[in-house]
C-alpha cells in the first residue's frame, strides 16, 4: 500500500500542550505516535498554570 | 443537647466535569472535610430535576448540595 | 489529557532524541530513555514512597517554592499517573543504601534494576514541540531576583495564587510570610531587551500579568497592584476587552514605564522610573513580580543540529509567513513556542496544524502502523435476566483499607438484594485483579458489577473494558468512590468513613439494578468536506484536506479566489504576497480532489457530523451536496473609516491603499515629504471594540518601506500601544532606528486631521513637550482595523454562535480553538478574528486536521449516554429543543404531529432536556430517572419508596 | 431549578437554605473543601430536617414534600417550569432577581396549586378532615382550602359530610 515505503508513524518531540495536542490529532488521523518527553510526565508548563484567561477554567 | 450530636445527612448532586472532579482533587491532595455527604454523580447540573431535590428532602435528607 | 489512553500514542518519558536520519516519509530516530525505577504497570500512585523517602528534593513543579522527595509525581493529574524516582537525589541509586521506598511499597512497584533503554523508531515525519526555555537568571538578577526574596517571577506568583499550590492560594511575601499590601508587576523581563539578546516581544506576558493581578485581587481584594508596561499588548481574541474589564473591576493601576532596577529599602522594594512626560518618580512596594518572557528552549541548538533544521537569530525555529509550520528540513515540522513566543490557543492551533502537515505528507501510509483493540462479541441475553450483581470492594493497598473497614463493607454488600458475589481485591485495577474480575463475571454470569474503589472519572473506562473483554456490555458497571471521596478525605474518622463507604456501596448497588446495556453506535461519514470561503485560509484548508486524500468543495462568494489576500502587497515579514496568492490559486485549481464553486453561497445545511446535506446557491440555481464536515473560512472585511477626511481628501488613505501606491515604486511618493499614520482607526473602541492585531505591524512595515524608498520622508506613527508582538518587534526597533517618530495618544484625545491650505495637517498631543503639535502631512494613512464579514446569515444557517464583535465563536478559547460548538464545523482565518497571513494559514491547517479526523476514521461514535425521547409521551412543546446547548434535539413531524427527536451524534448527555420535559418523555442513558431516584432512596433508610 | 426548589421548599416549611447550589471547577479542590465544610456547618446549625427554626415537624413535612414531589411530575407544573426556563434562555438574562421574580410569578403559583390539590386529596383519602385539620397539614389558608374543596365538590370528587370532608367514590 505504501508508496516509497512511507512510514505511517510520527515522532513528536515535547510533551507540552503543543506536543500532546499534535499527538492526539495525529493518532486520531490514523498515525502511530511516539511522544518523546524529557521529563517524567507530560503536560509541560500548561499544567502549572492555575487558570487560563479569559475563560478561567481549569487547564487540564 | 441533641444539637452537639446531630450529624446531618446530606445528599450531593455533583457535576461529573466540575464539582465531582473538584472533590476528587481534594482527595488526591488529602484535604479533610466532614463525612456527611453522599454523592450522586450526574453529567451536568442541568440534569438535576426538581423532583430529585424534593425527593431527597422527602427521604429525610437534612440538606441537598448541588455542585456544578 | 486523554493522550495517556490512546493505544496509538506511546509516551516515552524521561527520554531524549539522540539522532534523526533519513528523509521525509522515512526517518529513523534514535531515542535514549532513562529509567524511572518504578514499574508503570504496578504503581498505583498511592504516594507511600514519597512519605517514606528521607531525601528532600526541591519541587520544580511548584517553582521551587515547596519540597518533595526523591520518588514523587509532579502533580496529581500527571500522565503517566505513575511516580518516578529522581535519580540525582536517590540514596539507593547513588549509594546503594536506603531502599526504604522499595520496602514500603505495597504494590512492589519499585524496581532499581531498571536500565536505560535505546529505541530505534521508524517514522515518516517529525514534529518539534519542545516548548520554550527560561530567561537567563542573570537578567532576572538585574531586578533583584535571587537577592530580595520578595522579588518573584510570574510563574512563581502563579503557583502562589493557585489554590492547589504551596500556600493554598494565599499570597504571601517569601521574606516574612505576611500578606503584601502593594505589588508591582514589571513587564518585558527578558523580552524587548536587546541588552540581553532578546529583542523580540514574548507576546504572552501582558495578558498573563493582567490575569495574575486579577486572580490576586480576587484572593485579596485590598491589594494595591500596579503593572509597569511599555506597551499594553493584549492583542489576542477577546483579550483587550477582558483586560479593560479587569482593570476597571479590580482597579489595577497601569503605569507606562520601564523600571530599570529594584532596590531594597527597610525590607520594602523601591522602584524608580521616568514617566512619559519625563518626570522621575519613585515608590515603595512590598512585592515585585517579574513578568518573565519566553526564551528559546535551552536545547534549541542541540535540537536544530540533531534534526538538521535552521534557527532564527534568537534561536527559535526558522519558518516563513507562507509556510509557518515547516522547518527548513522537509518532513520536520514545528509547533508551539519553539516557532516563536505564543500563548496556549495559538500553540494548540499550531499543534493541530502540524498534524495536518504530517498527515498530508504521509497520507498514503495512513493506518498502516496503528493498532486497534478487539473485543469478543457481546452477550445480549445476559443483561435481560434478573440482576446478578457482583460487588468488588477495593483495598487499594492501605489507601482505602487503612481507613475504611473494607471487609465489613464487603460483608455489608453481601446482604444487599441481588448481590450474588462480593470480594475485596487488594488492588482492583492491577492486571491480576482485572483478570480475576473478568473470570468471576463469566463464572457467576454477573450482569451488573459494582466496583467500590477510586473515582469513575479516572478508572471507569478500565473496568468498562474488563466487562467488554468478557462480552458484557460496558454500561453495566457502576463505581462507588470510596477512596478519593471517602478514605482519603476522612482519614481521622474511620467509623464515619466506613459508614459512608457502606452508604455509597448501597447507593451504587441500587443504581446498578437499573443500569441498562447501551450500544456504542457508529455513524458512517461521507468522506467529503465543504470549505466556505476562498481566501488564504479557505484555500489553505481545502488544499490541506485534499492533500490528506479527501474530496473537498471550495465555495467562494466572489467571482474569483483570493479574498483579502488580493489586496495585500507584502506579508508582515516582507515577502511578496501576490506570489503566495498565485501559488495557492494555481494549486487549488489544479488539484484533482478540489472542486471550486465561485459566486456561490451556502443557503442551508441539514444533518449532523458525518452526514450533512448542504444547499449551495450559484446565481439562480441551487445544488445539494452531501458532505461529512465543513470548514468556515469566510474571511473578514477592511473597516471603512467614517471620519479623518477619508473620502474627502485624496491624501487620506488606508494602509492597504498606501501599499497599493508603494507597490508602484517611488513615484507613489512624489511630492510627499511627510506621512502621518494614525493607528486604531475602527479598533479598540473606535467603532469596533476589538484590537485588530495586525495594524501595528502593518504600519511599521509600511513606514519602513517608505524609509527604504525615500529615506528623507518624515514618518510619524500616532498610536495607543504599539503591538508588534513576537519577532515583529524587530521591525519596530528598526523603524525607530531609522527615524520613524512614534507618538502615543489617549483615546479621549484622538489626533485630528485638519486642512492646511492645499494640504493637510494632523494635530496631536506631544507628552514630552507637554503641548499640542501640528504635523504637516503629505499623506495621512489610516490603520484601519479588520471588521467581521457578514457572518449573521451564515451563523443562523449553521447555528454557530458569534462573538459580540461579530466573529465566529470557537468551541473553547484554549482547548478547541478551531472547532465550532456545532459538531462537524471548524473555523479558521478572519472569520475567527483578526490575524496575519501566517496565522491564518496555520489556523487553516489546524482546521483541516480537525476536519479530516472524522473523514479519516470513516465513522463517528455516538456516545451511548445520550438522551432518548419517548415519542408516545412527547407533546412537541419544544422546550427541550430551545434549552439544548448543543442543538442536539430537533422537532420532527411524526403523523402530522410535532415530536422531539435527539440528534444522537450531537448530544453531550447534559440532561437539561430530561430535567425540563413536561411529560417526562426524555430519558438519559446511564443516568435515568429511575436510576437516580433509586440512588436517592438508597441514600436514606428513612424513606419507604 | 434551584430557585424553584427553594420557593417550593419554603412553601412546604423547609428552610430553603438547606439547598445549596455551588460551583467549583475541576482544579478547585480546596474551594470544594471550603464549600462543603461551610455547608455542613450551616446544616448542623439548622438542626435535623423538620426541627429547624420555623420548620413544622417531620410528619407534616413528609406529607407536604410527598405532594410536592408528585406535583413536580405533573405536566401542567412542568410545562410552567419548562416554559419559564425557555423564556430565560431565549432572553439570555440570568440575574438573580429576574429568576426570583420569574419563578415566583410564572412557576410557583401553579406548583403550589398542584401541590395543595394533591395533598388535600391524599389527606382526605386517609379519612374525613375538617378544614382546620387541613390548614395544619398543608400550611395553606382556610380560604384557599375552601376554594380547592368546593372545586372538588363541583366535580363530584369530594363532599362535606358535616363531620369533615371526604373523598367520593374511593
Amino acid at each position: 500500500m505504501t508508496d516509497k515505503g512511507k512510514q505511517g508513524a510520527v515522532l513528536v518531540l515535547g510533551g507540552g500542550v503543543a506536543g500532546v495536542q499534535s499527538a492526539l490529532d495525529l493518532a486520531d488521523l490514523g498515525y502511530y505516535v511516539y511522544l518523546v518527553e524529557k521529563k517524567a510526565s507530560i503536560g509541560g508548563v500548561m499544567a502549572q498554570l492555575d487558570k487560563t484567561f479569559p475563560t478561567n477554567d481549569c487547564s487540564l | 443537647m441533641s444539637k452537639t450530636q446531630f450529624k446531618p445527612r446530606i445528599l450531593g448532586f455533583f457535576c461529573h466535569w466540575c464539582c465531582y472532579a473538584a472533590a476528587d482533587a481534594a482527595g488526591v491532595a488529602r484535604y479533610q472535610y466532614p463525612p456527611n455527604v453522599r454523592v450522586v454523580r450526574v453529567l451536568c447540573t442541568g440534569r438535576i430535576d426538581v423532583r430529585f431535590v424534593l425527593e431527597a428532602f422527602r427521604c429525610g435528607s437534612d440538606g441537598v448540595f448541588t455542585g456544578g | 489529557m486523554e493522550a495517556g489512553r490512546s493505544p496509538n500514542i506511546e509516551i516515552l518519558a524521561n527520554a531524549r532524541l539522540m539522532a534523526l536520519e533519513g528523509e521525509a516519509g522515512g526517518f529513523t530516530a534514535r531515542v535514549h530513555q532513562e529509567p524511572r525505577f518504578i514499574d508503570e504497570d504496578k504503581c498505583t500512585a498511592c504516594g507511600t514512597c514519597t512519605m517514606y523517602c528521607p531525601r528532600p528534593v526541591v519541587d520544580l513543579y511548584n517553582e521551587r517554592l515547596d519540597i518533595t522527595r526523591a520518588p514523587h509525581i509532579d502533580y496529581p493529574q500527571a500522565i503517566p499517573a505513575v511516580y518516578y524516582i529522581d535519580a540525582k537525589a536517590c540514596l539507593r541509586v547513588n549509594y546503594e543504601s536506603c531502599n526504604l521506598c522499595a520496602q514500603t511499597c505495597t504494590a512492589k512497584a519499585i524496581d532499581f534494576s531498571q536500565k536505560p533503554r535505546e529505541h530505534v523508531l521508524d517514522v515518516g515525519a517529525v514534529v518539534l514541540a519542545p516548548g520554550f526555555g527560561k530567561i537567563d537568571p542573570a537578567v532576572l538578577a538585574r531586578f533583584g531576583y535571587g537577592k530580595h526574596p520578595d522579588v518573584v517571577t510570574s510563574l512563581e506568583f502563579e503557583r502562589l495564587t493557585c489554590a492547589s499550590g504551596p500556600t493554598e492560594g494565599h499570597i504571601v511575601r517569601l521574606s516574612d510570610h505576611k500578606t503584601p499590601k502593594k505589588i508591582a508587576f514589571l513587564q518585558c523581563i527578558g523580552s524587548r531587551d536587546e541588552t540581553c539578546g532578546n529583542g523580540y516581544c514574548s507576546s504572552v506576558c501582558c495578558m498573563y500579568a493582567v490575569k495574575e493581578a486579577s486572580v490576586a485581587k480576587e484572593h485579596e481584594p485590598d491589594l494595591d497592584i500596579s503593572i509597569f508596561f511599555m506597551d499594553v499588548r493584549t492583542q489576542g481574541k477577546g483579550f483587550d476587552e477582558s483586560r479593560e474589564r479587569a482593570e476597571k473591576k479590580y482597579g489595577i493601576r497601569v503605569i507606562r514605564a520601564r523600571v530599570p532596577r529594584v532596590e531594597e529599602i527597610d525590607g520594602r522594594l523601591a522602584l524608580t522610573w521616568t514617566d512619559e512626560d519625563g518626570t522621575s518618580r519613585s515608590e515603595l512596594f512590598d512585592m515585585v513580580v517579574l513578568s518573565v518572557g519566553l526564551d528559546a528552549p535551552e536545547d534549541a541548538r542541540q535540537i536544530a543540529d540533531l534534526c538538521g533544521v535552521e534557527l532564527n537569530k534568537y534561536d527559535f525555529c526558522l519558518t516563513s509567513a507562507g509556510s509557518p509550520l515547516s522547518t527548513t528540513r522537509p518532513g520536520v515540522f514545528v509547533a508551539g513556542a519553539f516557532q516563536g513566543p505564543k500563548d496556549v490557543p495559538e500553540s494548540v492551533t499550531q499543534a493541530s496544524g502540524v498534524a495536518s502537515l504530517a498527515s498530508e505528507e504521509l497520507a498514503s501510509a495512513r493506518g498502516t502502523r496503528t493498532v486497534s483493540v478487539m473485543y469478543p462479541e457481546e452477550d445480549l441475553e445476559i443483561a435481560k435476566g434478573p440482576p446478578r450483581i457482583g460487588v468488588f470492594v477495593c483495598h487499594c493497598g492501605v489507601n482505602i483499607a487503612g481507613v475504611v473497614d473494607v471487609k465489613a463493607v464487603r460483608d455489608y454488600a453481601a446482604d444487599l438484594g441481588d448481590v450474588v458475589l462480593y470480594e475485596d481485591p487488594m488492588y482492583s485495577c492491577s492486571q491480576d485483579a482485572l483478570k480475576n474480575i473478568a473470570r468471576k463475571i463469566k463464572e457467576n454470569r454477573l450482569n451488573r458489577v459494582v466496583i467500590a474503589a477510586c473515582s469513575p472519572r479516572t478508572h471507569e473506562p478500565l473496568f468498562q473494558e474488563t466487562l467488554r473483554s468478557v462480552g458484557v456490555n460496558p454500561a453495566l458497571v457502576e463505581m462507588a468512590n470510596i477512596r478519593d471521596q471517602c478514605s482519603w478525605v476522612h482519614a481521622q474518622e474511620p467509623a464515619e468513613a466506613t459508614q459512608k463507604a457502606m452508604d455509597l456501596v448501597r447507593m451504587a448497588v441500587a443504581k446498578a439494578r437499573h443500569l441498562e446495556p447501551l450500544s456504542l453506535q457508529m455513524v458512517s461519514v461521507i468522506p467529503r468536506a465543504v470549505v466556505l470561503g476562498g481566501g488564504a485560509a479557505g484555500m489553505s484548508a481545502a488544499l490541506a484536506i485534499a492533500d490528506q486524500g479527501f474530496d473537498c468543495i471550495l465555495v467562494e462568494k466572489e467571482g474569483e479566489l483570493g479574498g483579502n489576500l488580493r489586496m495585500l502587497k507584502w506579508t508582515l515579514d516582507g515577502q511578496d504576497a501576490s506570489a503566495i496568492l498565485a501559488n495557492l490559486v494555481t494549486r487549488v485549481q489544479g488539484h484533482p480532489r478540489i472542486r471550486v464553486m465561485t459566486n456561490a453561497v451556502l443557503e442551508n445545511v441539514t444533518g449532523f457530523v458525518g452526514n450533512f446535506v448542504s444547499t449551495i446557491r450559484t446565481g439562480d440555481s441551487n445544488e445539494e451536496v452531501r458532505h461529512g464536515v465543513c470548514v468556515i473560512a469566510t474571511g473578514g472585511m477592511q473597516y471603512v473609516p467614517t471620519g479623518d477626511m477619508y473620502g474627502e481628501s485624496p491624501k487620506v488613505l488606508t494602509q492597504l491603499e498606501l501599499e497599493g501606491r508603494l507597490s508602484k515604486g517611488k513615484g507613489g511618493l512624489r511630492g510627499v515629504n511627510s506621512v502621518v499614520m494614525i493607528q486604531c482607526v475602527g479598533s479598540r473602541g473606535d467603532g469596533m471594540n476589538h484590537c485588530s492585531r495586525v495594524c501595528c505591524t502593518q504600519a511599521v512595515k509600511n513606514a519602513l518601506k517608505i524609509k527604504e524608498m525615500k529615506p528623507e520622508t518624515a514618518v510619524y506613527v500616532l498610536y495607543r500601544d504599539i503591538r508588534t508582538f513576537g519577532f515583529h518587534e524587530d521591525l519596530y526597533s528598526e523603524a525607530r532606528r531609522k527615524g520613524v517618530v512614534f507618538l502615543r495618544y489617549e483615546p479621549e484625545d484622538r489626533p485630528q486631521v485638519l486642512k492646511a491650505g492645499n494640504g493637510l495637517k494632523v494635530r496631536a498631543f506631544d507628552r514630552l513637550l507637554g503641548e499640542y503639535i501640528e504635523i504637516p502631512a503629505g499623506l495621512v494613512v489610516l490603520s484601519t482595523g479588520i471588521a467581521p464579514g457578514e457572518n449573521e446569515a451564515l451563523s443562523r444557517v449553521v447555528k454557530a454562535p458569534l462573538t459580540p464583535e461579530g466573529f465566529f465563536l470557537e468551541a473553547h478559547a484554549k482547548l478547541r480553538p478551531v472547532e465550532v460548538s456545532v459538531d462537524g464545523f471548524y473555523l479558521c482565518g478572519l472569520a475567527h478574528g483578526p490575524k496575519s497571513l501566517d496565522e491564518s494559514i496555520a489556523q487553516a491547517k489546524a482546521a483541516a486536521a480537525k476536519a479530516a479526523i472524522p473523514l479519516a476514521k470513516g465513522e463517528v461514535p455516538v456516545t451511548p449516554l445520550v438522551s432518548r425521547v419517548d415519542q408516545e409521551k412527547c407533546i412537541g412543546c419544544g422546550i427541550c429543543e430551545s434549552l439544548c446547548p448543543f442543538h442536539a434535539i430537533r422537532l420532527v413531524k411524526v403523523d402530522k404531529r410535532r415530536k422531539a427527536e435527539t440528534v444522537t451524534a450531537s448530544c453531550k448527555a447534559c440532561g437539561i432536556c430530561a430535567a425540563h420535559c413536561p411529560t417526562l418523555a426524555i430519558s438519559m442513558g446511564g443516568f435515568t430517572d429511575e436510576a437516580i431516584m433509586a440512588q436517592i432512596h438508597a441514600f436514606s433508610e428513612r424513606c419507604a419508596s | 431549578m434551584a430557585e424553584t426548589c427553594r420557593q417550593v421548599l419554603k412553601d412546604c416549611g423547609v428552610n430553603p437554605e438547606r439547598l445549596a447550589l455551588e460551583w467549583a471547577s475541576a482544579a478547585e479542590g480546596p474551594r470544594f473543601v471550603e464549600l462543603i465544610t461551610d455547608y455542613v456547618r450551616r446544616i448542623t446549625a439548622l438542626g435535623p430536617l423538620g426541627e429547624g427554626a420555623g420548620e413544622p415537624g417531620w410528619d407534616v413535612l413528609a406529607t407536604r414534600l410527598e405532594a410536592a414531589v408528585k406535583a413536580a411530575g405533573v405536566p401542567k407544573v412542568r410545562t410552567a417550569y419548562g416554559t419559564f426556563a425557555k423564556k430565560m434562555h431565549q432572553e439570555g438574562h440570568y440575574t438573580g432577581d429576574a429568576i426570583e421574580d420569574g419563578v415566583s410569578s410564572k412557576v410557583f403559583p401553579t406548583f403550589r396549586q398542584e401541590r395543595l390539590l394533591l395533598e388535600v386529596r391524599d389527606c382526605l383519602r386517609e379519612g374525613p378532615k375538617a378544614i382546620s385539620d387541613l390548614v395544619v397539614v398543608t400550611g395553606a389558608g382556610e380560604e384557599e382550602l375552601s376554594g380547592i374543596l368546593s372545586a372538588f365538590e363541583k366535580k363530584g370528587l369530594a363532599s362535606d359530610t358535616g363531620s369533615g370532608w371526604v373523598l367520593k367514590g374511593e
